[in-house]
């Protein structure tokens, strides 16, 4: 086992993936010369050359569009969106096309195509550089949409998205980028697409969380053991498709849920979560599945004003200590 | 090239042309393959009408020279993509008008298995890369199509067909850029037919010589007679070459003009009736080709009677095979849903549940 | 009283609005000289001229941020989207723009736009044509969002939307265009944006909807009463603000629930519907709140395949039933 | 004119320049001007440096000719839109120094209430329309301030700043085509310093010589030194005239150096420190400003530092009232959420309930 960053396990992934296939090719815009504006791409560009690491205008319409264009022709693009905030200007390419080419031609061809973009907040970016949109195309059908929260878990899923011949749309976060975790050496893993882990097991309250959240479930689920409370942690890693298998048996094993999510409240992944949930183990359910979520803003810069729209782990404290007690207030 | 945009050239007779050079049975096959274009989409009209094919329905009428000049000039090798007019595109590149016919039905026999409908054709043993209906859509799909052929190293290049206000939208603009910066094999074709629907294209580009709207990306466009299949598959043959050889993208405006409405329901009420029937006269490819056809003495009335007899049927034949096609199953209602099977997803066991329940009255 | 058509009612009421007050002005492609792809702006150029009723080329980003440029300046211009299908290309505008400038700018300015479009299927548009987004924009603080079933919500609320000095998305919905309703005569009435309607009461069991749904929910509603199942009838009419209060004090009633909506089962509306009845009213469901909604496929051509995959009259019914049996199954 | 894209003019010593016509006060106001907006760059990079201002900065450093130019040519009828590399357009405008820096802290007092921060500058009294972070996003919306000045009958043009980079993405077409196409009061304002982020001009627009990309819409285009205020003045005046006059909008491409990287976190390691020197001097409109103007007489040496130390002055002012500004309250986070009250929406009580739990450790 190595120890690595999130980061990391990006960079080497992309770089074993451009180095198994020459078909992949990595694109996007200042992924190359500049390094990736996180750094996700560094040292790729000069180890792969210009053709293989592919910098872009500004066109994401354009660049993304060209990539599942490409990727019709046997291509596998690997395109980078520097943040998720602007794949607003590529979403008709997505959703209007990727999406739909392989069913609505009847399965004539194929569009496999990954497209990696960190999602949420970090810092004081502000209302238009803190987002999070993998609702929205955990919602499309012919999208995958996976959101890993571990090291592991990128190498595990980039692989498999990178191999799999549709069009997976791979949610990052800013937050993660430098956070560490535990990877095998020289093992060329990888993880299903469409199936959730439960990353902690216990007895009393699950949390249903990905991405970022996850990270911050598990704190909380550790730090509740020592007050003697037993949080399950079901980290989703898909969002399409949804594993409600893993979460509804977890469900009914706990009694409790809590989701924990970084987006906006009304409409946002926790709904889906919460509806199959009260669904899938409407019996064993003690108290209303709770969602701790982004408040209903576009976020402010100013930095309290920031920290208090987004969730944190004393919201998920709060709301876990509801659901024990039993809690059925509306609204929280 | 002399052809204005939106001035349909006046109805006088066309003058006999030297076709000394010209292959005679080429010559044939361009007219009866127009001709084929042409008859297909009168019944198809009539199919709808009969309410044999539902959606919407965007006919190629009066641009049947463009369509069989630029297949004319092009290779297996090369690729088509096109918006969602795009019957006579997908004929004229060689797919059996019978899985077209079927595919505007609904058939599981139709070119996209009755999924895709009239506006979303594909074959891809023909490299005819899909209708698409979104305006624009087609623009960077086959950008990047050019991006693999040349990563690739492979030979041929990629056609993508559009209308003419198409060029007022975004996707233009970042297509043609990157396809200009990066030295793509792809020719932008332009087909001009004076709408987008009801809006002129004067109304809709600030540059209403869209050809030559290339010079914001240093790109070449030329301007072609759209009714005329010689002058267009002569200059698709001169861009080709160009695209392929030099790696140099071009746009190709093709000058038409629209028959009827922008789709079949359109009544068309915002045209002037008489304006409408005097272009129609002036610019219909057919009659003018046959004209010069007969002058040159490459065919004869009697050919002609023949061979319009030959493409009746022909048509009815696809009618035919359309109609006795069967419809998809309810129970393949998930199939092609990912390329690549994942858990999670619903099969055909649920498809089994939803016919189950369609059956019993949903 | 007067009857008409749900296109009459926004036929009018544009006028009217056009008429009272010069700021007002129709923007989008094909609604002038064309009268409109749907005929709701018929006669409207011819009465008010071309600089009331503008006819746009294609660029739905262009001239949709230019409606919001011009609103800035005191301009309440009324976009047409063609079909909810093409607001793709114009998202960033309405999504990163004008949800976010009243706020992200202090309060300084407002942006008095409305954007109608219809949205969800009719006959055999498939795959690019038949789509429902208005999930998506009901997820954006900054927005607001409404979607009316009757000619007389159509006409209340989009009164309210032109004069409201926000954003309002108003989704139409093509097989409503021709369906009929009584209408007051000369009345300047206006609906509260923020407020549900419940349009039938009902003692067995709560059935949730919107636009079209709506209209089969109420049907639906009349055929059971002859059987002796009593079913009430919510319509949200705004999908943002949401009005929980009216959906959880119709469940606590009748204990029993289900969202009928014609956009994807997963992340659709009806999950935020879902989450927030089984939170909301928790103690009083006697059976898990059921979804009907769209088959999750890219919608099929083919009429017996688009068909299968739409939610209709039949479905609702089985799933009413099943809730009255306390079903508790899933999947469903 | 005659400078190129990407082609930094030498160090030479600038030549002499005959400033007879011009008014003296002014010439020394755009000096003082280009050094507030200098010394206020400056001293926001400090400042982030120490952690008082968070998120994304942009500079304009480099760039202050063009932003004194075009302001010396702009009338209060006038609105601006810029993205987000927007300090200087702000100041220069008119707008104090104090609540620019405030927004940049976070506070209340700043010209958006803390709630937009470098990227989202806003002063509705100055007609400074927003500062916007997404590349093209404020192209629509100046396009569309111009609509509404033209059917409103109201005096004044829109100017609608940009980076070269910007140019590229389907926006500007779209909005450009708009603009030309109803003959819209709009100044498209190019600033090329070169580079989107590490991408040079040339590596992403097929046609990098920028102003000329208005051919796609016969919309006309200048390019100036966007390091000479008075050049970049009078350019900004001709196109200002037109615009207002004529409804005929244009590019204007200002041409000048980026000091630094693309943020303030932008390390710059892609580009050769020495040749990011030579430019930086070669490129600096201050030095040659005030060259120029002591050449001329309209200030001396002593002017010349009593200037800058009332600018330093200003500056340091500016962060003293950033610093004790108050932060926005949590309870105010709603407002401002709606500009029409609607129900069910949060409130008041609501931020009160987020202002409660974040103490307790949110
Ligand atoms: C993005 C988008 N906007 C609007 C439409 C509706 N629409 C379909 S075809 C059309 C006109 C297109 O005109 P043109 O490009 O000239 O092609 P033509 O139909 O004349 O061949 C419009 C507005 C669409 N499909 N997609
Ligand atoms: C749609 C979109 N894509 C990408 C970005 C990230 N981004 C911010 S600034 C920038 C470079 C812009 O360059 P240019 O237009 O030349 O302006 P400059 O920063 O040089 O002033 C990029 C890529 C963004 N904000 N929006
Ligand atoms: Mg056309
Ligand atoms: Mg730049």
């Amino acid at each position: 086992m190595a120890i690595m960053t999130y980061r990391q396990a990006l960079n080497d992934t992309l770089g074993e993936e451009l180095a198994r296939d020459s078909n992949v090719v990595l694109m996007g815009e200042e992924i190359g010369k500049f390094q990736g504006s996180y750094r996700i791409t560094e040292g790729l560009q000069s180890e792969f050359g210009k053709h293989r690491v592919v910098d872009t205008p500004i066109a994401e319409e354009g660049f993304v569009g060209l990539a599942v264009g490409a990727a019709m022709l046997g291509m596998r693009p690997i395109v980078e969106i520097m943040t998720i905030n602007f794949i607003l200007v590529a979403i008709d390419q997505i959703v209007n096309h990727a999406s739909k080419i392989h069913y609505m031609f009847g399965g004539q061809v194929r569009v496999p195509l990954v497209i990696r973009t960190p999602s949420g907040g970090v810092g004081q970016l502000a209302a238009t550089h803190s987002q999070s949109f993998e609702n929205w195309f955990a919602y499309c059908p012919g999208l995958k949409v996976v959101a890993p929260a571990t090291p592991y878990d990128v190498k595990g899923l980039m692989r498999s998205a990178v191999r799999d011949d549709d069009p997976v749309i791979f949610i990052e976060s800013l937050a993660l980028y430098d956070t560490k975790g535990e990877v095998p050496r020289d093992e060329d893993y990888t993880l299903p697409i469409g199936v959730a882990e439960v990353k902690r097991a216990g007895t009393d309250v699950t949390v249903v969380s990905y991405s970022r959240m996850t990270v911050v479930a598990l704190q909380v689920a550790q730090n509740l053991a020592q007050e003697g409370i037993s949080v399950e942690v079901v980290d989703l890693r898909s969002l399409r498709p949804l594993d409600r298998t893993t979460i509804i048996e977890s469900v009914k094993k706990t009694n409790r849920a809590v989701v924990l999510e970084e987006d906006w409240y009304s409409y946002g992944i926790g709904a889906e979560i919460a509806a199959t949930i009260q669904e899938g183990a409407f019996d064993y359910l003690d108290a209303p599945v709770l969602r701790v979520a982004g408040v209903e803003v576009p976020l402010p810069y100013a930095a309290k004003l920031s920290q208090a729209s987004k969730p944190g782990a004393p919201d998920l404290i709060r709301a876990i200590k509801r659901v024990l007690e039993g809690g059925k207030q509306w609204p929280k | 090239m002399a052809k204005r945009t939106n001035q349909p050239t006046t109805g006088a007779e066309p003058a006999g042309r030297d076709l000394s050079s010209e292959n005679p049975q080429e010559l044939q096959q361009y007219y009866a393959q127009m001709l084929l274009l042409r008859r297909f989409e009168e019944r198809t009209s009539e199919m709808y009408t009969k309410a044999k094919i539902g959606g919407y329905c965007h006919l190629n009428l009066g641009e049947e020279a463009t369509i069989v000049g630029l297949m004319a000039a092009l290779t297996p090798a090369d690729y088509i993509f096109t918006n969602y007019r795009e019957h006579g595109y997908i004929i004229a590149r060689g797919v059996a008008p019978g899985p077209v016919m079927a595919e505007l039905f609904g058939k599981e026999t139709g070119v996209s298995r009755g999924r895709g409908g009239s506006m979303h054709l594909f074959d891809a043993t023909a490299h005819f890369m899909g209708g698409y209906a979104i305006v624009g859509g087609q623009l960077p799909l086959a950008t990047g199509a050019a991006y693999a052929l040349k990563y690739q190293g492979k030979p041929g290049v990629v056609v993508c067909q559009m209308g003419d206000a198409t060029t007022n939208i975004g996707a233009w603009h970042e297509s043609l850029n990157l396809a200009a910066l990066w030295d793509l094999p792809v020719i932008f074709l332009v087909v001009n037919n004076g709408y987008g629907m009801g809006t002129t294209v004067d109304e809709g580009a600030a540059e209403p010589d869209l050809y030559k709207r290339g010079c914001a990306f240093r790109m070449h466009g030329e301007r072609v007679d759209g009714t005329d299949v010689l002058a267009m598959r002569d200059a698709t043959r001169r861009l080709r070459e160009r695209a392929e050889q030099e790696k140099k993208p071009a746009i190709l405006e093709a000058v038409s003009f629209r028959f009827r409405g922008h789709s079949v329901i359109d009544s068309d009420r915002y045209r002037d009736p008489e304006a409408v029937k005097q272009g129609r006269n002036a610019n219909d490819p057919l009659p003018h080709f046959a004209h010069q056809l007969v002058l040159a003495g490459v065919v004869d009335d009697a050919w002609l009677k023949a061979t319009a007899s030959r493409i009746d049927q022909e048509v009815q034949e696809a009618i035919d095979f359309a109609e006795h096609s069967p419809n998809p199953k309810i129970e393949d209602l998930f199939d092609y849903m990912y390329a690549t099977p994942v858990p999670n997803t619903p099969g055909r066991a649920e498809a089994a549940i939803i016919a189950q329940n369609a059956q019993g009255g949903r």
